[in-house]
């Protein structure tokens, strides 16, 4: 049970990106790269040596595999539909947020090791945005707890859909594009440096590093993708099977939506990014309220 | 410097045998089911001497002891007699008065002995942190700290003149028949001293201008003082029905702006400085709810967060003193704290580099080390009191949000503080001419990271502890519920262990696929200077922006224009706005008015007379109007 | 009739006889230790007073004048490596005209008569004049001016002052015996109107010698200008007399049925005083003259406390003792920096805790003793005045009270730091001269500092008793 | 006696207005010492049918120091810092002269709102007491010169020996303690002389004395 769980999280994360990108091309009319083509890419960089800066440190190949186990142990506690969390408790939705925090640190650290501008420009924005997104995020959760009145992710990813579930969706798909450097917020296959979050940490990554990396966010991705499903369809009361089917199903809906948004929104200009994820926040907090006062009820 | 350098080493005896024997006491109490009590023979000021040391006062004593021992042996290393004779001595002869009296005012249960014992810590804090009395900015800081110091004192004056009127003894224990107002005045009195917003004024520029292991001790555990007053007697008296919400709000507010004003510093004390407001704040918000539960019924929501916010109190200290540590070492081997100065310190200073990076991840709250697991506690108090839905407890919601984005901007600073001092490379001779400190420096640092890293994957072992506390502060949770760290502390440990197998995996791969050291490649720069690096003022550039308003920073912008443009200028000073805005106008305001009244003393004898017969003509007038009724 | 009065009138003649310049200074700490002994003697058995006595030691003398006394005692002390620094200077005035104080001033505190009281204090005024006067430079000079014409006025005043209240007596249909008892005994029978306008000009008079603002104005100048101990004991014996002369007289107004107005004023011009001493602290750049302040700010603090019945009366007492003692050390440990440092402006004094540690020291300590830092003598008797405020349920007062002394603070912290810390001038140690801090120098204000501490940590019985049983007789009847 | 009483009593409070009034020194001395004799000569009106040589003595004394002795030092000290006018005064003469006389009429007035004994009913002493007073303040506020400070205080302390002439059966010895003043200013006199001696503290202008300052 345990392995097939970390075998779904570890190989079926890569396919997100290579499903939006197939979104993209398709909106775009053109045939565009394979849809594994991130496994290709995993594979060739996992062969290749490495070349270090002379600045860096052993940290700056250490942080990306720290980082990728924060990340993979917040995917474990991730509740999958009918089969629960690899690991469920009370508070754990608190763990699993700061893992992602523990995430962003080590790569914001390994990224400030090469002394490269763009590295310490990346840093100061994925670690300034964090602050809104996890804000966001924080009221989520808030709103989830105060929904289903507990404190632990298996109960609070079955909720029964409310009046603030709208609102609590479009919070959370905001909170997903700017957590995971989509568009609008960053652009993840331009290479016009300037404009990037993410990659500009990753630039100096060569190897298997930066495979850990790339890995890192597409599972990640699949994290917050499986995340918002949960926070909207009442899985629990679904029979297992149907439940699971909806969870992919939603899971796949949520990576086209990301595809579609790629391809009909223009990346915003940096200082409209905290305006757009102000926006989530609001949008998280209207739901918190909603279940709030309805929930009294 | 025999003779010294023997009395250094007897001093440093005693005060570990001192701290030792303190150490054992409040563990003794923590671990064990009962207080422990002495009443001396003897009056004091017409009173008799009393010590108590119950749960929440052994809490307290644990980090004053820690702190205080690691601090000792550490200023044997960064404060010797050979560099600055003189004050090496008085240094230390401070340092065991102020730990001395931090362990009565922890003690102590009688309100006269209370302030005594009050006072005479805060004027060694006074001595402390002038010891170095011949810069300006140094005398200049230790005012300001004297002066705050005394505001809070007067109030406590009042506050225990008030309370002993009305309990009708000096004797301190939990009161019913008092005005609950009287919260107010312990909280202003006290938290002068803990330094939450806005009483903080004070805090920046004391702890930046100390010695770095007075920094240490004044911000990891001094402040703890005034945090201990309110829990204290927030426990005893019976608190007004909003105090909660009150405390939870100053929480929030001194967590948000404490660190947001972090962010913005570039000179790497000012920045531990104000990030022990934000703490300070956390803890406030764990304190708040637990206030709130209490006066609603002893929720068991309550007994969570008063025992996060006490966890908090023992992290902070280990972790900010640890920080400190750091930091005297960087100053110590650069001679600057300014971390546009710095840079690329890594490569000589690993030991401390490291030490910085585990404090860094700790208090950013990072699991799997110690400050999660506070933070971890409070939020699930937070949470249970939100899935009440109780009306009274509307005001967790926004505390948890805020106490989350406080969190995410303690990552950004200290990531900026981080990367700024010891990654990349060496902006200034200094820094590329650091060198490691000293054994003597490392050791102390390496015990506290020990300690950080214990709580973190084993916090199982302090919850007897933690829970023994929060028992005695509010006997409705003395039957401790199990711990709640059952799942946490195994999960944690086992991330550790995860991240330490990948990280050492990573490694191996990396070295066996062929490790290639090239310039940074930085997109094809081919010579990138230390000039190209981002600064610390740039990285901290989006989140100053967003309070620019709410700091009222001063800008001062030239853009290059024209074919041949000049040198262009961008300065930006974030000052510390409540003293800059409020406070030193008002001082300026009154220093006028005194001035006008000094200018009444002019020495021309006629006025002098003129005023007698002035003075004359008013009494007589006030006491017919007075008497005629 | 009295040897407390005699003998140092006695002495003082003596003194002024002595022809050795050199040994003439021992008469101060002998006359002082005999003055001492005496007092305590009479403190431990209190003799009885006849209530027709003129002069006699009652309570309220018995709870104030051992103060004055062992403050002059360790001046004495101090006054002997003192005038031996000065042997340029004749000292047979100084020395006769400062025994003559003590035997005026022990008169004053034992009066018990109006007339006694304002002879007792004209005389204490006069005697002092040579003592402003023995630096003899122009400055000295100016301030004994100063200090005569102010001080004379105020005199003139309470004479006019003790006039109505006498008339009043008269009018009541008194005899003419103008002994506090008779005239407590008159109560009700007094005219009112005299009597208002009497403790209006009493108040005024007596308030001038105490340095309540606004009739503080010698005071800066006379204690700047002063000598050390000269400046400690009038702040610390001149105005304890004045002082109980206020309170005496509030007694018989207060029988007279007139208690409440004399309080309100009292309490008036004590917060009045304090918040100017406040303010004149915050801009003062002169430490000596801070000195000044301090005492008048310290003189608030007395008649607030006065205002405050039977309690704070207790308190005042108690805080009488705290403060002369305390102030003495201040004013000794000043007296050495100054002469160290040859200048009293901040503007050209700084580190002197370099140049003379151990006063440095001690004036720090003093400092921390005077702004009720813990645990010197001041803080427990503040606390007591604070709690003698609240007690009677006077908040606003408690406030304001608290108010000032922390901006108080602010100014003393202010110049003591400005004038210990830093790095010392050269130009400092060139304008003053190189003083050894002898013994002699230190032991004093240092004695004098751990008697403030003993006061208030382990404030004796025998005293308690004493200030129990003043307040007794200034409050017949609670 | 009442009324002849009250005509020297009248004579002193118009000798008030003459010392306001005059700007030489000499004449200012001069005025005072005439109010120093006629103050001394009312007790002995006061007393008039039966003979005490305690109110006698008093009389005397007062008639020497307020009327020769002080005077004759005023004299010499003016003589000795060779001064004859009072220069510039911080009060006009005009001003002080309408203050004086503003305040003799506030001082008749005041006086009725104290009650008397029925046998200093109708005297002049309360008022005229209080006028002197007054007018000793103006000068004391009023003046520059320190001679002329010191006529001021000779005027205020006359204020207050009329003002005991009230008590002076019942309590004499109180009124007696009243020339002490009389020492009090023989104090500022010769430190003045003694000090003009010592040093050359010209004019013995107290705007001179204004080093000690904030």
């Amino acid at each position: 049970m345990m392995i097939v769980r970390i075998f779904l999280w570890v190989a079926l994360a890569p396919l997100l990106p290579g499903l939006i990108n197939k979104v993209k091309a398709w909106v775009a009319g053109r045939r565009g790269p394979p849809v594994l083509q991130l496994y290709y890419d995993l594979i060739r960089l996992w062969q290749k040596g490495v070349v270090l800066s002379t600045l860096a440190s052993p940290a700056f190949v250490v942080a990306p595999a720290v980082a990728w186990v924060a990340l993979a142990c917040a995917a474990f506690l991730v509740p999958l539909g009918p089969a629960g969390a690899g690991l469920s408790f009370r508070g754990d939705v608190l763990l699993m947020v700061y893992l992602l925090a523990l995430a962003r640190f080590c790569t914001a650290w390994a990224a400030m090791e090469t002394g490269s501008a763009f590295g310490g420009m990346g840093a100061a924005r994925e670690v300034s945005y964090a602050v809104l997104s996890e804000a966001a995020l924080f009221a989520a959760m808030l709103s989830l707890a105060v929904q289903t009145g507990s404190v632990s992710l298996v109960a609070m990813l079955s909720p029964t859909p409310g009046a603030g579930t709208l609102l609590l969706a479009a919070g959370l798909f905001i909170v997903l594009l700017a957590e995971n450097c989509r568009v609008p917020f960053d652009d993840p296959n331009t290479h016009l440096e300037l404009t990037m979050i993410h990659e500009a940490m990753a630039l100096d990554h060569s190897g298997p590093p930066l495979a850990v990396i790339l890995h890192g966010a597409s599972m990640k991705l699949l994290l917050f993708a499986v995340l918002l499903t949960a926070a909207v369809l009442p899985l629990g009361s679904l029979s297992p099977l149907a439940a699971a089917s909806a969870l992919a199903g939603g899971v796949l809906l949520v990576t086209i939506g990301v595809g579609l948004a790629e391809s009909f929104l223009a990346r915003f200009a940096f200082r409209h990014v905290p305006l757009l994820l102000t926006m989530g926040i609001l949008l998280c907090l209207f739901s918190l309220l909603v279940a709030w006062k309805g929930g009294a009820a | 410097m025999g003779t010294s350098a023997r009395s250094a080493r007897a001093s440093f005896a005693f005060t570990l045998a001192g701290t030792l024997v303190g150490l054992l006491a409040a563990l003794g109490v923590l671990l064990g089911p009962d207080d422990w009590e002495w009443t001396g023979g003897f009056l004091v000021g017409g009173e008799r001497v009393h010590l108590r040391l119950d749960g929440v006062g052994a809490i307290f004593l644990v980090p004053v002891c820690v702190i205080g021992g690691a601090g000792a042996a550490y200023a044997r290393a960064y404060w010797p007699d050979s560099d600055s004779p003189g004050s090496a001595a008085r240094g230390r002869a401070w340092w065991n008065a102020l730990i001395l009296c931090m362990g009565l005012v922890l003690t102590i249960s009688n309100g006269l002995h209370f302030l005594i014992a009050w006072e005479a810590f805060a004027l060694c804090g006074y001595f402390l942190i002038t010891l170095d009395n011949r810069r300006p900015e140094v005398r200049k800081a230790g005012w300001l700290y004297l002066a705050s110091s005394h505001a809070g004192t007067l109030a406590l004056m009042a506050f225990f003149t008030l309370l002993a009127a009305h309990a009708g003894t000096w004797e301190l224990g939990p009161v019913r028949d008092v005005p609950p107002a009287l919260f107010w005045l312990a909280l202003f009195g006290f938290g002068m001293k803990a330094g939450f917003f806005p009483c903080h004024i004070w805090l920046p520029s004391a702890h930046a201008n100390a010695p770095s292991h007075v920094s240490a001790v004044m911000s990891g555990v001094a402040i703890k003082m005034g945090v201990y007053g309110i829990v204290r007697f927030g426990g005893w008296l019976p608190v007004p029905a909003e105090a909660g919400q009150v405390v939870i709000g100053l929480g929030a507010a001194s967590a948000v702006l404490g660190i947001a004003f972090a962010m913005a510093q570039n000179d790497l004390k000012r920045l531990l400085a104000y990030c022990s407001v934000e703490n300070i704040g956390v803890i406030l918000i764990g304190l708040g709810a637990a206030l709130m539960a209490r006066t609603h019924g002893n929720a068991a929501w309550g007994q969570l967060a008063i025992a996060g916010a006490l966890l908090h109190v023992w992290n902070h200290a280990l972790f900010k003193s640890l920080l400190f540590f750091g930091a005297g070492s960087v100053l110590h081997a650069t001679g600057t704290r300014e971390m546009s100065r710095l840079g690329g310190l890594g490569q000589t200073m690993p030991w401390t580099a490291g030490f910085f990076a585990l404090g860094a991840a700790a208090v950013s709250g990072l699991p799997p080390l110690n400050g999660f697991v506070g933070e971890w506690l409070i939020y699930l108090g937070l949470f249970d009191a939100a899935t009440t839905r109780a009306g009274f407890a509307w005001a967790v919601l926004p505390a948890a949000i805020l106490l989350a984005s406080a969190g995410a901007l303690a990552l950004a600073a200290f990531i900026k503080a981080g990367g700024m001092i010891f990654l990349g490379a060496p902006r200034t001779k200094p820094a590329a001419q650091a060198h490691e400190c000293g054994a003597g420096m490392l050791a102390p640092m390496g015990v506290l990271a020990a300690a950080c890293a214990v709580i973190g994957l084993a916090p199982g072992l302090v919850w007897p502890a933690i829970a023994r506390a929060a028992g005695s502060w509010n006997p409705a949770w003395a039957h401790a519920e199990k711990s709640p760290f059952a799942t946490l502390g195994p999960a944690q440990a086992a991330l550790a262990a995860l991240a330490a197998a990948a990280g050492f995996l990573l490694w191996k791969k990396s070295r066996a696929n062929g490790l290639r050291r090239g310039l940074t490649w930085d997109c094809g720069y081919r010579s990138p200077a230390p000039r190209m690096q981002y600064t610390s003022g740039s990285f901290a550039g989006i989140v100053a922006g967003w309070f620019f308003r709410a700091f009222g920073s001063e800008r001062k912008f030239r853009r290059p224009h024209g074919p041949f443009p000049e040198g262009s200028i961008l300065l930006e000073r974030i000052p510390e706005t409540v003293l800059e805005r409020l406070v030193e106008p008002a001082g300026a305001a009154i220093t006028r008015l005194s001035h006008a009244a000094l200018s009444l003393q002019h020495g021309r004898l006629q006025s002098y007379i003129l005023y007698l017969v002035v003075g004359l003509a008013a009494l007589g007038a006030f006491v017919f109007l007075e008497a005629k009724p | 009739m009295n040897a407390l009065i005699i003998l140092p009138l006695a002495g003082a003649i003596l003194a002024a006889l002595w022809p050795d310049n050199r040994t003439r200074a021992w008469f101060l700490p002998a006359v002082g230790l005999v003055h001492v002994a005496l007092c305590f003697r009479l403190l431990a058995s209190p003799p009885v007073v006849s209530p027709e006595a003129w002069i006699g030691f009652d309570p309220l003398a018995a709870a104030v004048l051992p103060a004055v006394s062992l403050l002059f005692f360790v001046c004495g002390i101090y006054a002997v490596p003192y005038l031996r620094m000065r042997q340029e200077r004749p000292n047979r005035v100084f020395v006769a005209a400062l025994l003559a104080v003590l035997g005026l001033l022990s008169a004053g505190h034992q009066a018990r008569h109006l007339g006694i009281l304002w002879i007792a204090t004209e005389a204490v005024t006069l005697a002092a004049v040579p003592l402003l006067h023995f630096n003899n430079t122009p400055r000295a000079f100016e301030a004994t001016w100063k200090y005569l014409l102010v001080g004379g006025t105020g005199i003139a005043l309470s004479l006019l002052g003790s006039f109505c209240l006498g008339y009043s007596s008269l009018h009541g249909g008194g005899e003419g015996d103008l002994t506090f008892v008779a005239l407590a005994a008159q109560g009700a029978g007094l005219s009112r109107p005299w009597v208002l306008a009497a403790w209006v000009l009493l108040l005024v008079g007596y308030g001038t010698k105490m340095g309540l603002a606004p009739m503080h104005t010698w005071k800066p100048d006379a204690y700047g200008e002063a000598s050390g101990i000269v400046g400690a004991i009038l702040a610390g014996g001149v105005t304890s007399v004045a002082f109980t002369a206020i309170l005496r007289i509030r007694s018989v107004v207060a029988s007279a049925g007139e208690g409440v107005a004399a309080d309100r004023t009292l309490l008036a011009i004590g917060l009045f005083s304090m918040a100017a001493a406040a303010l004149f602290l915050l801009g003062t750049r002169d430490y000596k003259r801070m000195l000044a302040y301090s005492s008048i700010e310290h003189m608030g603090i007395l008649s607030i406390a006065a205002s405050l019945g039977a309690p704070g009366v207790w308190a005042a007492l108690f805080h009488v003792w705290s403060n002369s003692l305390t102030k003495g050390a201040l004013f000794m440990s000043a007296g050495n920096i100054r002469r160290a440092a040859g200048s009293p402006s901040l503007d050209d004094v700084r580190g002197m805790s370099h140049v003379v540690p151990r006063s440095a020291a001690i004036f720090v300590t003093g400092l921390f003793a005077i702004t009720a830092c813990p645990p010197f003598g001041p803080f427990f008797s503040e606390l007591k005045v604070l709690g003698a405020a609240i007690q009677t349920g006077h908040g606003l007062t408690a406030a304001g009270f608290l108010a000032c002394l922390l901006f108080a603070f602010f100014g003393l912290t202010r110049v003591v730091f400005a004038v210990v810390d830093g790095r010392p001038r050269p130009a400092a140690q060139a304008g003053g001269k190189r003083i050894r801090e002898s013994f002699g120098l230190i032991a004093p204000p240092l004695a004098l500092l751990v008697l403030s501490l003993w006061l208030g940590l382990f404030t004796p019985a025998i005293l308690q008793d004493a200030w129990t049983a003043a307040v007794a007789q200034l409050f017949p009847n609670p | 006696m009442i009324p002849a009483l009250n005509l020297l009593i009248g004579l002193a409070m118009g000798l008030n207005l003459v010392a306001l009034g005059s700007s030489r020194l000499p004449s200012l001395i001069r005025t005072v010492s005439t109010q120093g004799i006629a103050l001394g000569l009312m007790p002995i009106l006061l007393e008039g049918n039966h003979w005490d040589w305690r109110i006698f003595l008093i009389a005397m004394a007062t008639v020497a120091g307020k009327g020769f002795v002080i005077p004759g030092l005023l004299r010499r000290a003016m003589r000795a810092a060779n001064i004859e006018r009072e220069v510039e005064p911080f009060i006009g003469l005009m001003p002080s002269l309408l203050l004086g006389a503003g305040g003799t009429i506030a001082a008749v007035a005041l006086a009725s709102a104290l009650p008397l004994l029925p046998e200093h009913a109708g005297s002049l002493l309360v008022p005229g007491a209080l006028a002197s007073v007054l007018t000793g303040f103006i000068l004391l506020i009023g003046r520059a010169k320190a001679i002329s400070q010191v006529c001021g205080y000779l005027i205020l302390e006359n204020g207050i020996y009329l003002f005991g002439l009230l008590l002076i059966k019942a309590t004499p010895l109180l009124v007696e303690a009243g020339v002490l003043l009389d020492l009090t200013v023989g104090v500022f006199v010769l430190g003045i002389i003694i000090d003009r001696i010592q040093r050359a503290f010209d004019s013995l202008d107290t705007r001179k004395l204004t080093t000690l300052h904030e």
